[in-house]
């Protein structure tokens, strides 16, 4: 599935060199914007290609590999759109399409002020009213929140014992009235991102806007983060090749032959290689529609671990190279992995439940 | 003793509580106002003899300090540690010795190029040309550098200062030199002024270790998730719990009867994994400025990167394998 | 104070490198001989009271036998360790206090079942019945049981022996009970008495540690391999220099002024990795029982598993949790 | 290649729970003595089929998940066969066949007292006179070397300034005269198989007992060893699997729900799924005869010490309970793993080398 996509792989790999100078990685990096320009340009060169989710795999390694900001910022602006894909209405579905061919920039609205990883306790509301839906809340840490067009917004439309019922996702036009956005800035690292707080008041939502069935959405959530950890999980391969790439280049420059360093080197690489054997099996079931949650969560803890792991490395081995702006910028970019998501803590529970339901 | 180490911590605590805005200090830089205040404090030159306006205070309460300090702001510890613990021994009984009034008092700056390790630029007639990259505080009205030898250059210097990742509030980035310099001894002393700076750089260490990780418990304290406080979730509280004891044990190894070796090794052992577990804790919170915490994952593995490494390594190994050990 | 405590030190030491033969004990036991030699030279009831025929020693001074017995043996410090930590405690002030007097002069054997830390066997009108797994010294004349009280079986016991992984010279395997039991206490105070032990408990863990690195460096110095010598292959010895560090920080944290709390943790938390460690650095002869490496991790691990796990963890992080912190 | 012995895994396992009782593992490894009557039985049942080693591979692991001590002592018996497979001469494999008939026992002496992994320091050696070579020298650490009716021997024949060079391998029968085996005891686990140390005084060998090339032996151990290496790493798989299976039984029988329990349990689970996607990727590249030696390495390395993590962990999250014959025993074989077929530090550099090298 994935060994064919070898020409592919280097068409990214070009374009990311190319376009990914350190100029342009440490000028988005320094003044936290994004880059609008690059994910046109990326469109039209045919990098993302959302029909392929094993394309998508490796474009996002090979784009963050270079460098994570301008990466994730290129293959972001469809985060959410698995779960119009999936169960969205014909309208939604076209929305979905100028997402895909760059009209419009897609967001997901999930974690709260208050919630973090824990879904289940959301305290946005979209309250039935006639035939609308009254939206009223607050949403946090939302990637491309001050940028997108429109966004996969998870509400609570009904109380119910279970806190996981009585969930349901809408697809939110931001100009809507009642919407606004406000953008957090000092990020510590992927600062070429857009990452918002949005505040819902009174938005109106018809019932077109509502994402399949109402009182389905944790469940369609939970769908998506089992596809999209497998997104983070290339991300942090990305990232952590990056570093490597960095160690191994110091290593030669320097000729450096001690053993110790020869030890961090061998360290970093028998990684990597874990993460990607266990990324790209995992994928490949999931890709094929057989998904093994527990594996995808795996490779995800594991992947992100990896990726801190890497980059700390590579500030280390390099010592005072490190405080070079491309080094330093992979450490800073590398920690969001184990948080997004679910934290890594997150996962480690749902591979214990499943570990323990396969018996 | 005990006693009076405690009323100087308490003491260093309120002035840190009362005039250290670290996120203030991370954007504008240890301004002229607060230079002064340290100086007046007598903390900015604590560890340097009163005849040369330093407060001559012993190693302990200096570590006091400097951890108490760190916890605040680790980027003022550092300001104090390169003037006490690096530029004060490389001029120390040289004739450059009268600088350190104006540095203790805070008329002037200093930097000392420990980062660079050896310059490749040699002082040449009395002059030393050439850029210098990676100098932690650009602002500096003198500079130490080493290369063959120990040298002093003096400013004003020319320079382009460059965002840096940790330690933000110290001006970083590249000198222009065409300045005058002084040779301070023949050989290259940075070794040896390091390993002698081992505990005082442990103190700092130490503040950043007890700082992110009180703030990631009372976080802990506070958040809930998943229905109860995040305190109740054991595999976070019992990693935290965990870590205290690192720190209870690093402060005892410090002001202890630990050699400074040991000490040292096992502080940058084990920042790292507490500054990036505090932000773990914090999750996406942590990520951002304004909780304080990422802060201390940045200057940590600053910390660990340039001050610790293969050759401190060798140091320590060197010294263990070297030691008589009371063991039959 | 120092000085008697190094004197102390070296004397127990003496007396291990003459009489402790590891290896010998790990097949045959703690033969009456080496019991009666142990309470001769006061060492086996150490921390008992001179009115129960102990030495009636310190704290500082029994942890200093307890390191030093570890090095050697960690099988004849785990014997007096449940005596001084566990069995004394537990009759201490009760009606069967008079028992220590025969323990300390090792007249008598004792065991204590901290292992199964609950029994279910009941004791009812003075008799207790059943089958009791796990113990640690099933030729014990006397037995502590904590089931919901803290009791006192009398032997004689039927046994039945079986190999144990880990401090292989206390007889191990199952009893099977009809013997006569005295309450000594309405509640179980395992939990208790465990708490207090936990300084003495470390004092084996660094004896344990100690001696499994030595024997590491040691072979390190006289090794070659590759065309020289093993320590100047740097993953390793940097990493040997490393746990030396760990070592010298534990043993100043445990006989300085640290919470035992942190200390045991502390200790829990490395003894395993160092004992493995040693086995690597052995490579193959690591694995035989003649280098007498692999005894250490064996016993590092069992003291790891029953002295270590969630409940201590929860007490550890109930006292982080309840701890003042000194800071703002 | 490996998901079609599906049905071969289970017989397997079947076959190793029968046999591999509590009662008889804890009396091979009390006695330490080598259970003669399961290797013929195991052959008889078509357990071990050395001519499919993805086959192989299965059985190392599921008879090692069940007790390492028999499941090595069951297929080490051909221990070096892969040596004769390849540069063997026809007298040489027709013992070979009778080796996989069950007739003869092999084995493998490399390792020397004073070697350790360092291989081409040997000091064993092989002068040729006339049309013999006269064979001197010791071995340590020989597996099956007390019971085996032949040994592969890697030997010096010439002197070279470059160390590699000039070694030599012989296919010695135990018989010969010269020498002697004297059996190793007290070993911390894997008690069920047979170590020695091995004298050769004077044997005489003929040109016959040559294997290969004269000169080339220490290619062709370096050779086998990247083979051998992926079957310490099912051997590793195989006893970290075992831990496995005793933590969750141990939480499901307890049922312990406590989450860091459940951290544990996804940390070894995690660690084993790492192991396993490097091994079968490292494997399926090596049965296709296109090695790469750096994936093998890392296979072994990381193998082995999940092997050790997972038995202590075990040993941990049983607590009192792991003091059982059953776990404790899994907590000393496990060991082993990180010290024979090159200990993790040569596997470091191993890796360290090709990384450098792909460059």
């Amino acid at each position: 599935m994935f060994e064919e996509l070898d020409d592919y792989r280097n068409k990214i790999r070009e374009f990311a060199l190319k376009e990914f100078t350190e100029e342009v990685a440490a000028e988005y990096d320094r003044k936290e914007s994004y880059p609008d320009y690059l994910r046109k340009k990326s469109l039209s060169l045919g990098i993302v290609d959302m029909q392929n989710p094993a394309k998508v795999l490796i474009a996002i390694e090979e784009l963050c590999r270079v460098d994570a900001g301008l990466g994730i910022a290129l293959t972001t602006p469809y985060f959410g759109s698995e779960v119009i894909m999936l169960f969205g209405n014909d309208k939604q579905k076209e929305i979905l399409n100028d997402v895909y061919r760059g009209k419009y920039i897609l967001g997901l609205g999930v974690t709260e002020p208050s919630g973090g990883s824990d879904v289940a306790a959301l305290k946005t509301t979209a309250k039935k009213q006639g035939n609308k839906y009254i939206l009223n809340g607050s949403k946090m840490f939302i990637t491309n929140g001050a940028i997108a067009d429109y966004l996969v917004i998870l509400a609570r439309t009904s109380e119910d014992s279970n806190p996981h019922h009585g969930l349901s996702t809408f697809l939110l036009n931001t100009k809507s009235k009642g919407f606004s956005a406000t953008k957090l800035e000092d990020k510590l690292g992927v600062r070429a991102t857009n990452t918002a707080e949005l505040q819902f008041n009174n938005i109106e939502l018809s019932e077109d806007d509502l994402i399949g069935e109402e009182g389905k959405g944790f469940y369609y959530i939970m769908m998506f983060f089992n596809i999209s950890r497998i997104y983070v999980a290339a991300q942090s391969i990305g990232i952590a090749r990056g570093a490597f790439d960095k160690i191994k280049s110091y290593i030669k420059e320097n000729n450096i032959k001690d053993e110790d360093s020869m030890f961090q080197l061998s360290d970093v690489g028998t990684r990597i290689e874990a993460s990607i054997q266990m990324t790209y099996n995992a994928a490949s079931y999931l890709f094929e529609f057989k998904p093994k949650p527990e594996l995808t969560s795996m490779a995800k803890a594991y992947s992100s671990e990896t990726a801190v792991f890497a980059a700390e490395e590579a500030m280390e081995i390099l010592g005072d190279r490190s405080l070079y702006e491309d080094v330093q910028r992979i450490f800073r970019n590398a920690k969001i992995m184990e948080i997004w998501e679910g934290t890594s803590e997150i996962e480690k529970l749902v591979i214990a439940r499943y570990i323990l339901k396969g018996e | 003793m005990e006693e009076e180490n405690n009323i100087l911590r308490e003491t260093v605590a309120e002035f840190c509580e009362k005039n250290l805005d670290e996120k203030k200090i991370e954007t504008d830089g240890i301004d002229k106002k607060l230079t002064q205040l340290l100086a007046e404090q007598g903390f900015l030159g604590c560890a340097i003899p009163d005849k040369y306006s330093g407060s001559g205070l012993d190693e302990t309460s200096y570590e006091i300090i400097l951890e108490e300090i760190a916890k605040y702001s680790p980027t003022v510890a550092m300001r104090i540690f390169v003037l006490n613990s690096m530029y004060y021994p490389a001029v120390n009984g040289t004739a450059a010795e009268e600088t350190l009034k104006d540095a203790s008092t805070g008329k002037i700056n200093i930097a000392v190029d420990f980062i660079n390790k050896k310059t490749g630029n040699e002082s040449v007639s009395g002059k030393i040309k050439g850029t210098l990259k990676n100098i932690l505080g650009t602002d500096a009205d003198k500079l130490v550098v080493f290369n063959d030898g120990t040298s002093l250059v003096s400013g004003p210097f020319k320079s382009e200062s460059r965002d840096f990742m940790g330690f933000r509030g110290l001006k970083f980035g590249d000198l222009f030199l065409d300045n005058s310099v002084q040779v301070l001894d023949k050989s290259n002393r940075l070794s040896e002024i390091m390993e002698k700076a081992y505990g005082p750089a442990s103190a700092i260490a130490l503040g950043m270790i007890a700082s992110a990780l009180q703030k990631a418990i009372d976080y802990t304290n506070v958040r809930k998730a998943f229905g109860s406080q995040l305190r109740d979730f054991e595999p976070v509280s019992f990693r935290l719990a965990r870590f205290r004891s690192t720190e209870v044990i690093l402060r005892n190894s410090l002001y202890g009867k630990v050699d400074p070796y040991y000490t040292f090794n096992f502080a940058m052992e084990h920042l790292v994994e507490i500054a990036r577990y505090s932000v773990n804790t914090h999750g996406g919170y942590g990520y951002f400025k304004d909780f304080g915490v990422e802060k201390f994952y940045r200057d940590a593995i600053v910390m660990k990167s340039i001050f610790y490494g293969t050759e401190e390594l060798r140091k320590l190994t060197d010294h263990v394998y070297s030691e008589k050990i009371n063991f039959i």
